[in-house]
């Protein structure tokens, strides 16, 4: 028995709750991008051969809407896509700990309908990520509680859900959604505001130039963050709660 | 006497340029009429408006609803990317491929009937063409030039064809050319053509019109009185001139 | 693999039957790049569509319809050739969409998807859609063909003849809008463009009349959408991508071949 | 805010000063998808560096070189136009490097980044890239304008009068090649080849010879860049889809005004 | 007399078919050499082999080094996209602005000089084109049906020209033409060729040789020996045979 989901993060999450005799298998192979993402005679099958396809839904992963066209597609988000919050700048949902979770529970939902014989493993299953996730929460929370800088400017606009949940500030994004660039007026205005500060925090991924940031803020002392959203340079072994403790311990060198 | 298409006041301007003023003239069933002028006296644009390719500046063109016309453009350039051969060029319009054969067979083109349309040599594109405005079995033959760069056997007998066709189709026909010698005598009508026309009318009475001589100059009003004297009578091979027949020397 | 492959290579075989003979157009006419114009062009019909809160799908669709209109309109004057009106178009539109989505927030547009669509996805309401309109342009393309090859050849003897000339570039025009916006949306524009040129270029090297021409650009379409998805199915390679490099090197190998002397 | 895009506006007027009689020659020859070609074909400039292990930028410049190479070569049997082998070796490249892409593990491209670039990050190592590039085109240019022109015109009269045209062919195509290849990675795509054709098209409708066409496409070109970096301070949209928008409502515009007559 | 070009064993294949064979033929300074034959008979391409825009399929082609040739194609495809004026399309040639203006002066277009190129009627371009060719100050002229679409008045002038130039720079001249007419007095070899070479030789010679005959029937060697005839005398205004008066005439 496998189950499919979209990106190594969502599938991390998961495997958190999947019972141990389900495979959790993931489209986007490391190394790609997620926006990218083209359909291969082997994803095809293994699609077909899945008991579920869980996805975020059109309006997070707009790419993944033909994959998705199958009867055994569900939208983990169709719970609580309503938070206005996650619309904004915050495709990549699995980067917020509660958001996770969230998506978590109702995958465990899901789960438990198909195969009531693991409904117990499930469930407790469920429960540890719970306590993984309020304790990585803390931890989290408590790094940076002590930072008295909080703003930063990314390259990419992904991380609208997890500056919400720890009271981070975006500046700037250089490429929207959409990976469009900026204007001149909105640099003029962070570069402005960005005046007399010294160290600045960026938060970059491996597909973007770093040239944009370089040529405006040039004579700041730039803190490039090399966050990894698609888990890239992780194990599967090394599960979400791996996974985001690596993201933490990097945003902490920053904050 | 059917009227074909008449011109009326018609003008053009292009590149504040003046090209073409006042032109009157019309064209009936079963007539030739032969437009000469020097080079850019306007002969292919008058020809053009005539047909509707292009649009007038002052004037009208009146055409006789449903007219089928036979046109043959002064140079055709052909798109080189197309592969197209003789033969399916000639079906474009909409002819049988019996009616193709005998239609290049009477241009005098039958040869390229399977060659690649753009690698027919420049006398035979003009063969291809006639035989083309032919077979739509036109009432109005529209020709541009007719016989440019057909060799002289040919362009003797092409210009017989013309005379064949307007009997046989009992079209109209309308032509330019410069071949006065040869076209005088096949011509109903002749216009005089410089921007206006200067003269018109039967090809004896135009050639010794004034402004005819003023355009052509007297000395080549000359050498076209032996083009036409030419034609009134036959020479023998050593070029004196023999007695007067018709049926024999093959002019009229 | 089989089944799991079947909508796929029909639906592309279908676009290939109706792209062959109106590729075969395109190269005569030298507007290699239309597909593509209407793809960069497409942005803007997206941005419209939200701007005005239409379906995108039908915004996209009526926008290169509306493109097509526009750029036969703009050809009459015959000053600009027409490539260089399809790159200002598609330039163009795509600057102009950019900068009205960048005014406008949070609006996610798959111009991956557009331009490399998903084959291996298409289901059976797609391979209906492509049926309908295959069928649609196949039947106007037989219907016209006579005429729609004259004014390729030489407009000016095809309105002599008596051919509303402009009609029947308004309709080419139009059918070649309809198949891309299908194709772009079902398939891709990378491969719906590819699939009308480089089939009816491998074509013109044996062809001696244009309908030999189209049938040939066929073939050669469903020799390339076989081999690519056999590549697919082998190397586990994106299914589009793959039938595009098919099409590619099927054309450098018959040009590899001599010329018949 | 003058500073801020003080780099980027000499950048972008520097390009234009080489695309203006650059793409004159764009339009003359009915290339206007050249530079769309080049990008696409960049991403297998792109697989190729990353298999062979060479740095990317040199990987793409070097592709596009050996690109139009090709093209000049094929183009020279004449039996496929030019735009035609154009997209097939866009679309053929896209789709190989695609399938190589897929077929390997671990690349992030910047698509996007090729494609649209950011003509707000030039920095002033990129200015002297590209003052070195357009001070090496514009001088081949100059020196061999007249033999260029000719072989344009006619380039069987000019191998008549001892021109060597497949030499000036190339030239042409490497010049066009260089400043695509790096106009590409420093200020996108999109932009280069929009500067290539949109102001030499509008400069088509004043020009009455080829110098005039050449040196309006430059000052069309200025004004774009101008008009675009003021929308991109004020309206706050990306400088380089603002500069192409300017260039083409300014085509629009020019085209709106009545013929001399 | 410096030889400047020589054929030897020509032949070319195109498309299955045999276009030309076994062409051997030289050129001479100061000398003038006309290609006649029918159409489709490789006048055009065999102009292509000696200027080397074909390669030959057989034999080769030896050209003098360093030539300067002037051509004039039989048609001249001009991009429409490319705004260019005559005198811009002259000057390409590496001409002053006054050499442009003489030249067009002599070959009767200076009407023209600052209209587009893709605007001129079709005698205009070919008057254009000449003026282009003997702008390079060649010592080869080769020009493909020279006077083709040009008017009366201007054919005979053209020939004249081409007569003087060959004087003036003391250049090889090779052409195509179907006015056997007006070009057998001009010319001192006359190649006839269809496929291969028929005959060749003096103007005179040639016309009575049963190769030429077989070619062009006799019915046209004829008319052909009106035209030769023509040419060795002059006549009045009435079609009469006058006094062979060469300063009158203006034929040689
Ligand atoms: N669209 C146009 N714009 C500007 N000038 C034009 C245009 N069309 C024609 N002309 C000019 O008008 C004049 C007449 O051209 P046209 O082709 O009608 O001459 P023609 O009498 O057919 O000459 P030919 O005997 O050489 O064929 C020429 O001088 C030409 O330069
Ligand atoms: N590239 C080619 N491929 C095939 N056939 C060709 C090619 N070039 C020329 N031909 C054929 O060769 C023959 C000779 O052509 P060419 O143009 O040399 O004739 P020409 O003597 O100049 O005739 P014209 O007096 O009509 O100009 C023609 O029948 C033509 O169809
Ligand atoms: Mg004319
Ligand atoms: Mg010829
Ligand atoms: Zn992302």
């Amino acid at each position: 028995d496998s189950v499919m989901t979209t990106v190594k993060p969502m599938a991390m999450i998961i495997k958190a709750v999947a019972p141990q005799a389900v495979e959790v298998n993931y489209l986007v192979r490391d190394g790609h991008s997620g926006h990218h993402y083209h359909m291969r005679p082997s994803d095809r099958k293994l699609l077909q051969e899945s008991n579920y396809f869980f996805w975020l839904g059109a309006e997070f992963e707009p790419i993944m809407q033909k994959a998705a066209a199958g009867s055994n597609a569900v939208n983990l988000t169709s719970s609580f896509a309503t938070q206005p919050t996650l619309t904004k700048g915050g495709s990549h949902l699995w980067m917020n700990p509660i958001t996770a979770l969230a998506l978590a529970t109702a995958a465990a939902d899901t789960l438990s309908h198909d195969y009531p014989q693991y409904k117990d493993e499930i469930a407790q299953r469920l429960a540890s990520f719970k306590q993984q996730i309020a304790q990585l929460d803390a931890d989290l929370k408590k790094g940076l509680a002590d930072s008295t800088t909080r703003n930063f400017v990314a390259l990419h606009d992904a991380y609208g859900n997890l500056s919400e949940q720890y009271g981070l500030h975006q500046l700037a994004a250089f490429y929207g959604e959409n990976e469009q660039v900026i204007g001149a007026a909105s640099r003029a205005a962070l570069k402005q505001q960005l005046d007399g500060s010294g160290e600045i925090c960026v938060f970059t991924q491996p597909q973007f130039k770093l040239k944009p940031v370089q040529t405006l803020l040039g004579e700041h002392q730039l803190k490039v963050l090399k966050l990894d959203p698609l888990a890239t340079a992780q194990p599967m072994e090394a599960g979400y709660v791996g996974f985001f403790k690596d993201v933490s311990r990097q945003l902490q060198s920053c904050f | 006497m059917t009227r074909l298409l008449e011109a009326r006041q018609l003008g053009f301007r292009a590149n504040e340029q003046q090209i073409l003023s006042d032109v009157e003239l019309s064209i009936n069933r079963s007539e030739i009429t032969t437009i000469i002028g020097p080079n850019g006296a306007g002969k292919s644009t008058l020809l053009r408006l005539l047909l509707n390719l292009s649009q007038p500046t002052s004037g009208s063109v009146w055409r006789k609803p449903g007219l089928v016309v036979g046109y043959m453009p002064q140079k055709l350039q052909i798109n080189p990317h197309l592969p197209i051969t003789v033969e399916r060029f000639l079906k474009l319009a909409g002819a049988s491929r019996q009616a193709i054969g005998a239609a290049l067979e009477r241009t005098g083109a039958s040869k390229v009937m399977q060659s690649p349309l753009q690698n027919i040599s420049g006398g035979e594109l003009q063969r291809v063409l006639l035989a083309r405005a032919l077979l739509r079995q036109p009432q109005l033959l529209v020709l541009d030039e007719p016989v440019q760069g057909v060799d002289v056997t040919g362009q003797i007998e092409l210009y017989q064809l013309i005379k064949t066709l307007r009997d046989e189709l009992d079209c109209g026909v309308i032509m330019v050319s410069h071949d006065l010698h040869l076209v005088m005598a096949a011509t109903d009508t002749v216009i005089c053509l410089n921007q206006h026309i200067c003269c018109h009318g039967h090809p004896e009475s135009v050639s010794s019109h004034p402004a005819y001589l003023e355009l052509f100059g007297r000395k080549h009003s000359e050498d076209l009185a032996l083009y036409t004297h030419h034609h009134d009578h036959c020479h023998d091979s050593h070029g004196d001139i023999i007695d007067d027949d018709h049926s024999e020397c093959n002019h009229d | 693999m089989i089944e799991l492959l079947l909508t796929a290579t029909t639906a592309a075989l279908l676009l290939t039957a109706i792209s062959g003979p109106l590729g075969s157009f395109v190269i005569w006419k030298r507007i290699a790049y239309f597909g593509d114009t209407l793809a960069h062009s497409a942005l803007l019909g997206v941005a419209f569509g939200i701007w005005f809160n239409i379906n995108i799908q039908l915004a996209v669709v009526a926008y290169c319809l509306l493109s097509a209109t526009l750029l036969t309109r703009l050809n009459r004057s015959k000053r600009i050739a027409l490539d260089t009106l399809l790159g200002i178009l598609s330039h163009g539109s795509l600057a102009i969409g950019l900068v009205l989505l960048s005014l406008s927030d949070n609006i996610f547009i798959d111009i991956n998807g557009l331009l490399f669509g998903d084959l291996l996805a298409v289901d059976t309401t797609d391979l209906y859609i492509i049926s309908a309109i295959s069928a649609l342009v196949g039947g106007l393309l037989c219907y016209y063909w006579r005429q729609l090859l004259s004014v390729t050849v030489h407009p000016e003897l095809a309105c002599v003849e008596g051919i509303n000339v402009p009609r029947m570039e308004l309709l080419l025009m139009l059918c070649l809008a309809l198949i891309v916006a299908i194709g772009m949306q079902v398939v891709g524009v990378l491969l719906i463009t590819a699939l009308l040129i480089i089939p009816a270029a491998t074509a013109r090297k044996f062809a001696e009349t244009p309908e030999q021409m189209a049938i040939y650009a066929i073939g050669f379409g469903a020799i390339a959408v076989l081999l690519g998805m056999t590549l697919s199915a082998t190397a586990d390679s994106a299914a589009g991508p793959s039938i595009v490099t098919a099409a590619t090197l099927l054309f450098l190998l018959t040009q590899a071949l001599p010329n018949r002397q």
